[in-house]
């Protein structure tokens, strides 16, 4: 079978996160088929819209349904409907139980590094705040392997991880103005995703607070600015890859509709942890490659 | 009518008060109502008349320490079902239908004849139609209450108390959207409901009626019982001085201004259409003349008023002001030409109820009084205020309450400002005196007097044709949308009569 | 009355053309709009917000509004999967779905009627609050049962019908037989009309209030046990978000006054065709994400105006 | 008449005793609630909303409502952000989201006021389309500028005082002189009180109309500027998703009523505090997000209810 036609289902659009997937995916089929008709749609964290969205890609007759799935788990039957109408499922980002191919970044190892970081420039010892953002897999595996990465360290207390931040900037900001009025002293923050980590970073700038220093996940390219700045107070972010694993996703599952099963169906990718020591060699989400 | 000391009265309220917040609205009235009687209560706009009729119906809860006794025995209202349960049945003064029901539904409404909780519409339509029929109501049970022309509703709120098997029947001035005949064919079923023993509260302002149906009259003035006449003593001059608590001397002017050629046409409208309810109606006002317009309900006079005013979009027909012919396309194009007008329903379509007295007042005029930047002239909108609350004789207790709060010939007295201080050429007067009391009645008169005197076109529209012969120079009888003829001096009830309901060829 | 009629078919029909314009556009552009495949699956994505609609519609018709819908869906959701769960007891999950939706409907209901809140106000409340019911129910994760026992409700058809579209007709003949062939109905027609009014005249209006609100959460309830069905998981943050919006958008497509008093369940039922068709019709022919949302809104806007331009030839004035 | 002035002035302080005691409830439990720096924060994370909510009263004012203003926030704090990286014209960022406000409100106004569609209908459209239009902006991704020249407003203070609230401090206060002091103000009252009436006395019900819907556009597009200016970046997908519905509750809660003709600004910016106090105050206290929702939920129907409960003892009956 030839590839004519994919349907993109992300989880939010609007992110540029998924903006640099949906062009890895778009660039690595023009070179396939440089007549391929893509079409994405954004979920908008809805699973009742992202499984209409997978009928309404079945029903239009694509070869590959490329899918950012908005529930790791409950996605389950959706993908087994694409899959029963010969459609093949391309995962990535998040895992979807039964896909084809599933290409993601290995988000406990995100928040494991990114919390290691902490850990060591802390000298294991001292308060760490979580600032936690909505519960979708992706977000739960960083903040586990941060508390992994913590609970090594028997003097490193978590202050607070239940507060979310809603993965923005003006949630971040909101959040990060109440826990700083909460607690009188805080050696480090763990943010889950760069947004939040700016809009935290703002609280604190605005209240003179500079006691601490934030660590987090993605590799915008907000944070690489703020990285170069030199003088942020975020330290590190774990970064993701978000056009080479969508584009990979696609690849493997072009070699799945020619009928070449790959080995390992899963994909991990492993984070990289950008500093601003190394930051003037990271490939942003944005590069042109 | 027979002797009934004996027995206990159908109805009796004793010593019953009602407080709105601070203000008393009724104190320790009384009144006793036998079965068969027609009894009458009167008094001044805001003496308590409808608060007493609803504390009857349950709408209001009375302030304890009254009691009600119906057959002499103590039951406790407080609630419409419970009112109804006790046979009684009000017909309010504010029309209380639901606009987007059919008529025959608004009659039955909360007492919908039903099987199993299904609505049996075949036994609605049954029954409604003999009701209808009894009041010799012209249109279909089927209609929509919305399209209904505010007369067309009276009649169907009278409709709507006679489905239930009533013994008290309540009336708040029933009448004042409708005309002669429509009057007289509830008159006939009053009759007959007294014949059937039941009784009947009947409120109204206009004297004729009480005179022709009351057994006996109450009176209340300012929320406290003054006292009961039988039919045998009822004369004009107590009734009046026991509502007012002083002498009114007559409220029609005497003389009639003589309709004089030289005088020049203010107002023209010539050939004013809109194609559906109202066609090829033309008419001059001249300066300083009162013309009435008279018809019988639902006979489009609203309507061709509207027309004139800019309010409906008309289809065809031009109105001319002092020689000048207008594009009036809105109610502002009519204003700032000085044609105003004064709508029948001062609820739905005059008043700001949850604004004050004096910006309902000063409305119109607050742009050009406004100082630079439309910044609001306070103090020139209070004297505007002040001086309209006392040339008009308005009773409030300031100039700025609630108009909603102002009874309702004083919230007429508010709407007859705001026109005036629009210094109108032209004025329409669409009911102007619409539930309102002898005493504002007489001011309201004595205003559109000084409206002629003072050169303007005045039209009134009225429903209550003693009024229009006291009043008017001259008279357009309107039928089916079409003038169906003018009557001049000497204006006699039975020309009117003849034009409106279209035997004018055979009579004359 | 024959023309009175007409013009009450016409008005309820309404958005009609609106609709078949629209397919037969979809259909032009794409070439698979109206196969039956398709149909069925347009069918399937409106139907839980058709029964959403149709509580709403009661709710609108008495001049209130019910926001809370998408939450007590989410929360019913979650208590649909989690008593599918319990060995042999699966299929209690409808019901259980559907009592919770009462519950909560209930609930905003007796505030409304008894304590005379401003219905907008309450039902905010308890948007928010249900939603954190919700999320509690399932500790802030999904709940997913693979095997589950009513998933025929979501996936399965009735001589070729998808169940969710037969559901969902259902709760359509049902409203419509309750608003106009019952007494309820007028009163609830009433009560919108003029609310005084009915007092006046008898009517039990808080009754009729919490009847109203009590339908709306049932059928929200019901919408969680299909959502549940189609979907064989819930979770309680993320479902139903929004969806109040939805709605009420096919409820006033369709017709339906804000103020209450006028509409019909029909017009209902064709706003959230509309919508449902606009959603599936615009990825069939592909167009971009953003493209979709312009797109979207300006159809919404524009169906609304040509449906008062083709009434105002037949209105009063 | 100063019992009616009393009255009017309890009614328009409504909620007032609420907020305090919110206030003094959340320093009991956090001992930190009351310090001068946690009242800046709070009165910055209400800014915002207030200032849509300040647009929202005069719309509510005629009977209206807005739905458009999260997207006319989103697309203006675009164009805020996208011109303040023109070189040398940054500045021109804050006029140039204004306008977009601005436009974005007189569309929707002259489509209501005009074509005389329902508000509801209408700006949902437009809150679906100009969110489309927001996302296209930026190609669907944030932008942002770390030196954005207008970042006082957003992070700095004028005389110990934020600017935000500052702002917000100054629309309340021009919104109230506009209602209160102009003629303007009075005909919105009048036109929402009784539309029809308001026609008849010669008031441009259309021209009133345009002007409230403008007005909260514009307010809106101010909000996109203050919102572009405390975060240094906009995102056209995910900023102001569901303000409306938090300046609608500010709006009601403050005692304006839905019908319209009710209402004041006082009570819009107690309002509006409320809601920022609960969300900054549960964060201070340290409850768990599922909670903050719960409890969120509840305080609001609660603080409406003993409003209502207050109010009891002067209303008419
Ligand atoms: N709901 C209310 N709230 C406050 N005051 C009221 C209310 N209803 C009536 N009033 C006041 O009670 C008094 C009596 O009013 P009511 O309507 O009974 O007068 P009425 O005799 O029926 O007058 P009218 O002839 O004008 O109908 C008036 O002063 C009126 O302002
Ligand atoms: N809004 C409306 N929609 C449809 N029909 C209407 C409407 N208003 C009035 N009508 C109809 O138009 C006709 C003329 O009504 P209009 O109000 O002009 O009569 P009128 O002579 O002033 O009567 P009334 O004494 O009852 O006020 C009536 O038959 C009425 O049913
Ligand atoms: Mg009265
Ligand atoms: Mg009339």
């Amino acid at each position: 079978k030839d590839l004519n036609k994919i349907g993109i289902s992300v989880g939010l659009l609007g992110n540029p996160f998924f903006v640099a997937t949906i062009k890895g995916i778009e660039d690595r089929a023009k070179e396939i088929n440089p007549n391929v008709e893509v079409i994405s749609v954004s979920a908008d964290y809805d699973l009742n819209k992202q499984v209409s969205q997978v009928d309404s890609f079945i029903a239009a007759g694509v070869d590959i349904i490329m899918l950012n799935a908005v529930d790791a788990k409950a996605i389950a039957p959706a993908v087994k409907k694409a899959q029963a109408a010969g459609v093949v499922v391309a995962a990535f980002d998040v895992s979807a139980p039964g896909a084809d191919v599933t290409v993601m970044t290995n988000n406990v190892k995100a928040g494991e590094e990114a919390c290691n970081y902490i850990a060591d420039k802390l000298g294991g010892k001292g308060d760490v705040v979580i600032i936690n953002g909505p519960a979708s897999s992706s977000i739960l595996e960083r903040v586990q392997g941060c508390k992994e990465a913590l609970g090594k360290h028997a003097d490193i207390k978590i202050l607070s991880d239940d507060q979310n931040g809603q993965g923005s900037r003006d949630g971040g900001l909101a959040v990060m103005q109440g826990l700083l009025t909460r607690f009188d002293k805080i050696d480090a923050v763990f943010a889950i995703n760069d947004p939040t980590a700016i809009g935290a970073e703002l609280a604190a700038k605005q209240l003179n607070r500079s006691e601490f220093f934030f660590t987090a996940v993605d590799g915008a390219p907000d944070i690489e600015t703020s990285l170069a700045s030199g003088n942020s107070m975020i330290k590190a972010s774990a970064s993701q890859d978000p056009y080479v694993m969508a584009g990979q996703a696609l690849q493997l599952g072009v070699e799945v509709l020619k009928g070449n099963k790959p080995a390992e169906p899963v994909v991990l990718l492993d984070p990289q942890l950008i500093t601003a020591e190394n930051v003037k060699d990271y490939k942003g989400w944005t590069a042109a490659r | 009518m027979t002797e009934r000391t004996d027995a206990p009265a159908l109805l009796e309220m004793r010593d019953i008060s009602k407080t709105f917040g601070a203000s008393k609205a009724l104190s320790h009235v009384n009144l006793t109502v036998h079965a068969g009687e027609v009894h009458a209560l009167m008094g001044e706009n805001g003496a308590g008349k409808s608060t007493l009729m609803k504390i009857l119906s349950g709408a209001y809860t009375a302030d304890p320490g009254g009691t009600v006794l119906i057959d002499g025995e103590p039951v406790t209202l407080g609630d419409p079902l419970k009112a109804k349960a006790h046979g009684i049945a009000v017909i309010y003064q504010e029309l209380s239908l639901a606009p987007n029901l059919s008529v025959a539904q608004n009659m039955f409404l909360g007492n919908e004849p039903a099987r199993f909780g299904l609505a049996d519409r075949a036994e609605m339509r049954r029954r409604a139609e003999p009701i209808l029929k009894q009041l010799g109501i012209g249109f279909s049970a089927a209609r929509r209450v919305a399209g209904l022309s505010l007369g067309e509703r009276q009649m169907v709120e009278i409709a709507r108390a006679l489905t239930t098997k009533a013994r008290i029947i309540v009336m708040d001035e029933p009448t004042t959207s409708l005309t002669t005949r429509e009057t007289d064919r509830l008159f006939d079923v009053i009759a007959r409901l007294k014949a059937d023993g039941i009784a009947i509260i009947y409120i109204s302002h206009r004297m004729e009626e009480i005179y022709q149906l009351s057994d006996r009259v109450s009176v209340l003035r300012d929320g406290a019982y003054v006292g009961t006449l039988e039919r045998a003593g009822l004369s004009a001059g107590t009734l009046v001085s026991m509502m007012v608590g002083r002498d009114l001397s007559s409220f029609y002017k005497k003389e009639h201004r003589q309709a004089e050629g030289a005088r020049p046409a203010v107002l023209s409208v010539d050939t004013i259409g809109d194609g559906v309810r109202v066609h090829d109606c033309s008419f001059e006002v001249r300066a300083g003349e009162v013309l009435g317009i008279a018809g019988l309900v639902g006979s489009g006079r609203t309507e061709l008023a509207r027309l004139v005013y800019g309010a409906d979009r008309r289809a065809t027909g031009t109105v001319t002001l002092n020689g000048k012919a207008l594009a009036i396309a809105t109610p502002r194009d009519a204003l700032d030409a000085g044609i105003a007008y004064l709508t029948e329903d001062r609820k739905a379509l005059g008043l700001f109820l949850d604004m004050s007295i004096s910006d309902n007042i000063n409305i119109g005029v607050i742009a050009g009084d406004a100082k630079a930047g439309g910044v609001l002239n306070f103090a020139k909108a209070r004297d505007r205020a002040l001086a309209a609350i006392k040339t008009l004789s308005i009773r409030t207790a300031g100039t700025q309450i609630n108009v909603g709060a102002l009874s309702g010939g004083n919230q007429q007295k508010a709407l007859l400002a705001r026109l005036l201080e629009t210094k109108p050429r032209a004025v329409i007067l669409d009911e102007p005196t619409r539930g309102v009391d002898v005493g504002a009645k007489s001011e309201i008169y004595r205003i559109i007097d000084a409206l002629a005197e003072n050169g303007i076109a005045v039209v009134v529209i009225s429903s209550d044709l003693p009024e229009i012969l006291g009043i008017a120079d001259r008279v357009l009888v309107m039928r089916e949308g079409r003038i169906a003829g003018e009557v001049t001096q000497p204006i006699e009830q039975e020309a009117i009569m003849a034009l409106a309901t279209g035997t004018a060829g055979q009579a004359a | 009355m024959d023309r009175l009629k007409l013009r009450s078919t016409l008005t309820a029909l309404g958005m009609l053309p609106v609709l078949v314009l629209l397919a037969i556009g979809f259909h032009l552009l794409s070439g698979r709009f109206l196969s039956v495949n398709n149909l069925s699956i347009v069918m399937q994505q409106a139907s839980i917000n058709t029964v959403l609609a149709a509580g709403m519609t009661f709710v609108i018709l008495t001049g209130g509004i019910d926001l809370s819908v998408g939450s007590i869906l989410a929360a019913s959701a979650m208590i649909a999967v989690i008593v599918s769960l319990v060995p042999d007891l699966g299929m209690l999950g409808i019901p259980a779905a559907i009592a919770a939706g009462l519950a909560c409907g209930f609930l905003n209901g007796a505030i409304i009627a008894w304590l005379k809140l401003p219905p907008f106000i309450v039902t905010l409340g308890s948007l928010t609050a249900i939603r954190g019911v919700a999320r509690l129910l399932g500790n802030d994760t999904t709940v997913f049962n693979p095997d589950l026992p009513f998933d025929f409700i979501g996936n399965g058809t009735l001589f070729g019908v998808p169940w969710l579209a037969v559901i969902a007709i259902a709760t359509i003949l049902v409203s419509w037989f309750i608003l106009k062939r019952t007494v309820l109905g007028t009163w609830i027609y009433a009560v919108g009309g003029n609310a005084e009014a009915a007092r006046l005249t008898g009517i039990k209006v808080p009754l009729v209030l919490l009847f109203v609100y009590s339908m709306s959460g049932l059928l929200s309830g019901l919408g969680g046990a299909m959502s549940a069905a189609r979907l064989y998981a819930a979770n309680g943050l993320q479902l139903g978000q929004a969806y109040e919006l939805d709605a009420i958008a096919a409820v006033i497509l369709g017709g339906t006054s804000f103020v209450g008093g006028v509409g019909s369940i029909w017009g209902t039922l064709i706003g959230a065709l509309i919508i449902a068709v606009l959603s599936n019709g615009l990825i069939l022919v592909g167009v971009s994400d953003i493209w979709q949302y312009i797109i979207k809104g300006l159809v919404i806007i524009v169906a609304v105006g040509l449906d008062r331009y083709r009434l105002k030839g037949i209105s009063r004035t």
